[in-house]
């Protein structure tokens, strides 16, 4: 047995990316891959999935939507979290063919990162990778209002072309993420579509990769105990999200007529 | 040497082969039941299930450690009425592969088990597994049900009658007991069909930076590797008490674990932590090392190989 | 850091540090005692000695499997004539190195352990250990001592009793049992002076080939990594049920594990299989261990961390 | 921990050496230096330490002396022991200088080898070793009469030379192996003295060694049960002979005057 328990991990720095979503950067690295996540625990009060937004140092960036996170949020520089993974399966990308993709270049073919709340952890430290791969990336960032939208300069600081859409129009384009990756996927020749973020975001995500004949890959949340694929607690009709997941490979469907 | 040779016989239930998804593991929903069946399972054991809803403990209640796994889930389940559905469909699917179903209950007293019993039943599973390790409250001390030569045979009379027959029941034995032997001749006596040992051991691990036991229950149960050769002590020490068939759990990870839980006494060997390396397909690798044992042991038969380690 | 802080009071016994090795692991001579105290052990436990001679059971006795020991020595020992000798020559070679010593026995009956601890006292062992794990012979069960409150209790009262106050007494408990702590709490009632737990978790290895269990007593006593968590748990319940101090002994092979069960509630840590990996040196790489660990958690003195995991 | 459960080993070949002495090739192979041992168990019989006598294939010599070693006895090809090891500390030869020992010569230097009944088996194995390496080897076998010298032409086809030294003096010279080995001492210069046989033959060539100022290695033999250092069965005033041992190295003494 690999033992799994946690590892205590100091919070070094805290960036406040949004009034309700905030970055924490620990004294801890792992060796991880985009699309993996840890088991965070707060002795006293609970223990919950993250994905991870960096593995070196570990960095983590998290919604205050109820009481485990509001208690992270909490924390302060020099505060502890105890930390277990990196557990799941991560985003892969598209293996490179001789010569390909181009320093710089992309031979026409590029990737779609859709992300939604707080998919857009995973999807930074993917973007991260596929850029120093050589890899053009677009990057959708879906959120209700301006001030949801998370992480924005850091995907263009990284050279990735950023699409912002916001329910409320009051940033970026109006309407959903995926009604402007739609628009993306008219005008662009991509190789994957990746997503994190909503149910419902990830199903139409699912629907748009289908109908532009291109392979996706999606990422779930599910209420987790384990992390590692022996409770059944994450499972989505037999699938386990901690294990068989987070990330779920959709290979491109045979046209049915 | 087929797969096909490896079925047994427990309690009058022909199982395609001795392993069986242990209760608590992958056990919570029908599709996942199923896939493990696909994965090889010759039964699949349901997750525990009680009268009514429970939410369980709050995390930390899985972790890994260096041998084996410890666990305070609490028992979470959606409650007896859910779990009927869920095991109607897994029933249907389990059906066209042969892999037999066994639903699992508990209680906090001795009529709600009769009551759970009755309920679970309706399900139609092929043999109902009795979770008697939670605490007794009719005991002052609050004694698990599993540690008392009385009041385990209690609830096994009363599950008994509420199963009318229908189905066989498996009396679930725990390990935190200092004489095992003397509550399966209790349950024995109280017309228990089988046993089913056994469940985890009472543990703890301290995390030294938070100064505290890591899972939010304090303690939990110990499972995996580290607790294998105290589960086959107990299936021998039962195999030696009385003639009912053993299921024997605990710490099997490969075909030779099996094989001596077999040789220890066993009818059927369960299966749980051990999906942790490797998920479900670790039921193919068993099954694979067992018929390749038992070719190079010179046996036909898994029956041939029961309590052999007895002289 | 140096290692004088790690010094421990257990029962009034200064210990130049917590850690003591168990009985049975190397206590069999004087030297290999004072070796073991040359490697850094705080104290050291002589192999537990009876009023007659006994050769223990035949070979295999001790084995390692993947996760621990098993042993099944059988008590084998010298009697208490002979041990008196041992332990007065362990005692000179002890005395200028500051370690501890403690010896251990154990006997059939209420009377036998009056009278062994009565002429083991005679060496003048700074502590005494009662090895309460042995079948009661006044039970019809033959449930070991330390199984039934009642004989614990009595063990613990004739032996105090012997020893009128001169040693110590730590009464050493079997984690095979439903409630420890219900036995400690008798135990204290009888007015012990400490607690040892644990002592070993009776488990089985089974041989495919020879179809039969490998010890030749067939059951044997699991140690070793794969018990430490169980060992913790005792550990933490007794420290809950009791105020006696405790040995906290099992599996403990790091500082990490020497500190969880000082967390835990333990006042000195034994150690026993860990000799197995690297042989006495353990001891000094454990204390360097702890003195690494305790700079980083910011304790400066061992009785600081004491049941810290008790809120 | 790493594991030592008995391992089952089938004898594909019995060598009957002396009337009570036999060899037994397992088809079973270790890997061990000459002088460690192996816990051979015999289900409801017994478990004791052998030598090892030969690695590759694992073999064993037995002299017939009482239950364990009868029961052995009466096993013929095809039948099991079960083995766990290698266990203990091993003869170590002494470290080679640049282009020393020349190949088929000794630069003046040998290696001198005393066996008392059994512990010819692990000498053999340490002569095969040594002779590979090109040490010359001399061997001293020692036993009470002729029908028990075991194992002399083996070490004579390895190329080591080979003195005989009866009690009774019916074959080789007349005497102790000591005496034999003395007068060697006295004619040839060794490098390092080994041995392995009863006790009182040790200690006398421990005094040879010493006398000859050369260092020295021998083995010993204990009641044993765990054959790992834990359970104190096998001490020699707080020296394992399981773990320390069997092989006790003893350097040359400083010359007290
Ligand atoms: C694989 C995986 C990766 C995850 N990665 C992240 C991550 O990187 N960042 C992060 O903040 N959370 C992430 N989560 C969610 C996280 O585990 C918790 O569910 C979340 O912190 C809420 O816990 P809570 O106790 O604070 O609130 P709860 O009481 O559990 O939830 C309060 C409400 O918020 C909703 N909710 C849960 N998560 C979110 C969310 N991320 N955004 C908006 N609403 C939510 C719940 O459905 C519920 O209605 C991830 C979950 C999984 C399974
Ligand atoms: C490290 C080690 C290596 C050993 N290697 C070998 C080996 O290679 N070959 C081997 O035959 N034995 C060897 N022995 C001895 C072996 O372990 C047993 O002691 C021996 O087989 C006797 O066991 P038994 O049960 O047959 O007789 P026991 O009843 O134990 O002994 C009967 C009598 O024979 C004596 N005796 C024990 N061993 C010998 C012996 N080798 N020669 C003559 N008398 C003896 C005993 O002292 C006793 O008086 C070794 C022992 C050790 C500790
Ligand atoms: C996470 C987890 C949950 C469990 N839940 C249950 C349960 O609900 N009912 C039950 O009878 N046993 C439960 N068990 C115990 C197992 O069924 C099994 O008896 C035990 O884990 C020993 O087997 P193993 O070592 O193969 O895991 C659970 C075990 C684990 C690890
Ligand atoms: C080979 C062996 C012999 C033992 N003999 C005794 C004994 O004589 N008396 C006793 O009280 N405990 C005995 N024990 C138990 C140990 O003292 C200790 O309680 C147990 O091994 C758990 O600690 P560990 O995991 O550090 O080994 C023995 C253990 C082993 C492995
Ligand atoms: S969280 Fe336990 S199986 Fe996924
Ligand atoms: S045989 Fe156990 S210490 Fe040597």
């Amino acid at each position: 047995m690999k033992p799994s328990l946690p590892q205590v991990a100091r919070i070094v720095q805290i960036v406040d990316e949004s009034p309700r979503v905030r970055t924490l950067v620990f004294d801890l690295s792992m060796a991880a891959d985009p699309g993996q996540f840890v088991m965070a625990w707060l002795p006293g009060v609970d223990e919950k999935p993250f994905s991870l937004m960096r593995a070196q140092p570990v960095t983590l960036t998290i919604a205050r939507v109820g009481p485990f996170s509001s208690a992270v949020h909490r924390l302060g520089v020099g505060d502890r979290l105890w930390l277990r993974g990196p557990l799941g399966q991560p985003f892969i990308l598209p293996p490179i063919e001789a010569g390909q993709p181009p320093a710089g270049g992309t031979n026409g073919e590029a990737l779609l990162l859709v992300a939604g709340g707080c998919g857009v952890a995973p999807l930074h430290f993917l973007a991260e990778r596929a850029r120093a791969q050589g890899w053009e990336v677009w990057v959708v960032i879906g959120a209700q209002t301006a001030a949801d939208v998370i992480l924005a300069n850091r995907f263009a600081a990284l050279g990735a072309q950023v699409r912002i859409a916001t329910e409320d129009g009051s940033r970026g384009e109006q309407g959903l993420a995926t009604d402007a990756a739609e628009r993306l996927l008219h005008s662009t020749r991509f190789r994957m579509v990746y997503a994190c973020g909503p149910e419902p975001m990830l199903e139409a995500v699912e629907g748009l990769a289908q109908r532009y004949r291109l392979p996706a890959q999606l990422s779930y949340e599910r209420y987790m105990r384990c992390g590692f694929g022996v409770c059944g607690s994450c499972s989505r009709d037999g699938w386990l999200v901690c294990r068989d997941g987070p990330v779920r490979q959709v290979e491109i469907q045979r046209e049915e007529r | 040497m087929t797969l096909a040779d490896l079925g047994v016989s427990l309690c009058g239930i022909h199982l395609p082969n001795p392993l069986i998804l242990a209760s608590g593991i992958l056990g919570t929903e029908a599709k996942l039941m199923a896939r493990v069946a696909r994965a090889g399972a010759g039964a699949v054991t349901a997750k525990s299930c009680s009268l009514l809803p429970r939410r369980g403990h709050p995390n930390p209640t899985v972790l890994a450690w260096e041998h084996g796994l410890i666990n305070a889930v609490g028992l979470a389940n959606p409650g007896v009425e859910a779990e009927v559905k869920e095991l109607r469909q897994a029933r249907a699917l389990l059906q066209p592969l042969g892999t037999a179903l066994i639903a699992s209950i508990f209680a906090d007293t001795v009529e709600h088990f009769a009551q759970v019993a009755a309920l679970v039943i309706e399900a139609g599973p092929d043999l109902l597994e009795v979770n008697i390790s939670c605490p007794n409250v009719h005991d002052e001390f609050g004694t698990p049900f599993a540690a008392d030569r009385g009041a385990a045979a209690e609830v096994t009379a009363a599950v008994k009658e509420a199963a009318a027959g229908r189905v066989p029941v498996l009396i679930k034995l725990s390990p935190n007991v200092s004489d095992i032997a003397a509550i399966a001749r209790a349950v024995e006596a109280a017309e228990a069909d089988g046993i089913s040992a056994i469940n985890t051991v009472t543990g703890m691990v301290i995390d030294l930076h938070a100064r505290r036991p890591i899972l939010a229950n304090r303690s939990g149960g110990l499972s995996g590797p580290a607790i294998h050769p105290l589960a086959v002590r107990c299936v021998y020490d039962i195999y030696e008490a009385v003639r009912l068939p053993i299921v024997g759990i605990g710490g099997v990870s490969s075909g030779r674990d099996a094989i001596e839980m077999i040789m220890a006494g066993a009818t059927a060997v369960g299966i749980g932590s051990a999906v942790y390396e490797e998920g479900p397909e670790v039921f193919g690798r068993i099954l694979r090392e067992m018929a390749d044992l038992m070719a190079e042991l010179g046996y036909e038969r898994v029956e041939q190989m029961r309590g052999v380690a007895h002289w």
